[in-house]
């Protein structure tokens, strides 16, 4: 499973990393997942969120999922990245992308990588103001 | 031995530090580092049940038994995404 | 629900898509899937797959379907392209966007519509050569 | 009445035709008509099980009403995507 990981402050530039996916022809789904900061929080209006992470210890548990993901479904490639520091309302903060032969090893792959993200992936969310 | 604690999220907030250091008996566990936490940080006591913690980047059970030099993490759930 | 619809011949320019992608700071969550023409069909080698459609009745039929997701899912928008003719194998056949508050519903909306679409939507797939 | 038909995906192959037209009495369903796309066309009988069917833009079974200048379409499970 070919794999790709970032976290960082720079905004996620969807256009590019889907310009940038690696040609394959063997992979019949690619399914692709952008999380974007809503404009309020607990029906509290935000103006975004500052995204704190132990950036060690998220980086290894990422990877310690995409371990996880590689061996349980037949996944061709994962790129994931996780934007950090302050989101402003609208913008993306988590671009998943999983590549697979079929569409339904893609849809359970994410739902699972995202659910164990928010249970294990050291990343606090700050609303602000 | 010296165990070097790092405080996340709130957790900063709550003790006031970022780090902080703690001498532990050689052989101790988690808990007991946890026990001497709270003496000097008794207000993060009260999030005790929902307290993660990492043993440099794995996550970590109270039972662990601490290794020389090692660095823990606390900090509350996480919310990734 | 927001709903923008094409059964087209021309290529699928995904970039573009993403790039037109209507800004929203009240949905969570955007779920992109893009089915792509393997190099195989049934573990023999094929160069790719003509797509034939009965167009009117396609769309009609993918109206059907959109007005149920909308019944169904509190769906944002969903924009959905078909391509027809030939398309090579890599390319993109299929590309759907679901927007939602949240990841849960625009998952299950997204599974639901591709099985349906493959019950209910008349296309054809011929493999070439 | 005088209903057309339209054969999709290899329908057409089997049936060697895109279209033909059928004279039925008014008042049949889809299934008198079948019986008649049957008889000219015996070597489409066999799909009969799997064969879908569509009046206008609207799926159809066989017991339903052929309207006056009904367009039936006949065509083989769909595999869009």
């Amino acid at each position: 499973m070919q794999r790709w990981l970032s976290l960082s402050e720079s905004p996620i530039d969807e256009t590019a990393l889907v310009g940038l996916r690696p040609d394959s022809s063997t992979s019949g789904a690619v399914l692709c997942f952008s999380g974007v900061v809503r404009n309020n929080e607990r029906e509290r209006p935000i103006e975004g969120i500052d995204y704190e992470a132990f950036h060690a210890m998220a980086e290894h548990q990422f990877r310690l999922l995409l371990d996880e993901v590689e061996a349980r479904w037949p996944v061709e490639s994962i790129r994931l990245v996780h934007r950090l520091g302050r989101v402003p309302a609208g913008e993306t903060s988590l671009w998943v992308e999983i590549r697979s032969p079929h569409r339904g090893e893609a849809l359970a792959a994410l739902a699972w990588l995202i659910d164990r993200m928010k249970q294990r992936v050291p990343i606090w969310k700050h609303p602000y103001p | 031995m010296t165990v070097g604690v790092q405080f996340w999220s709130y957790f900063a907030s709550v003790t006031g530090t970022r780090c902080a250091e703690f001498e532990v008996p050689g052989g101790s566990v988690v808990g007991e580092l946890l026990e001497a936490v709270y003496q000097r940080f008794p207000s993060l006591a009260p999030f005790r049940s929902s307290t993660l913690i990492a043993i440099h980047l794995d996550y970590a059970a109270e039972a662990d038994l601490l290794p020389e030099g090692a660095q823990v993490s606390l900090f509350p759930p996480v919310q990734g995404g």
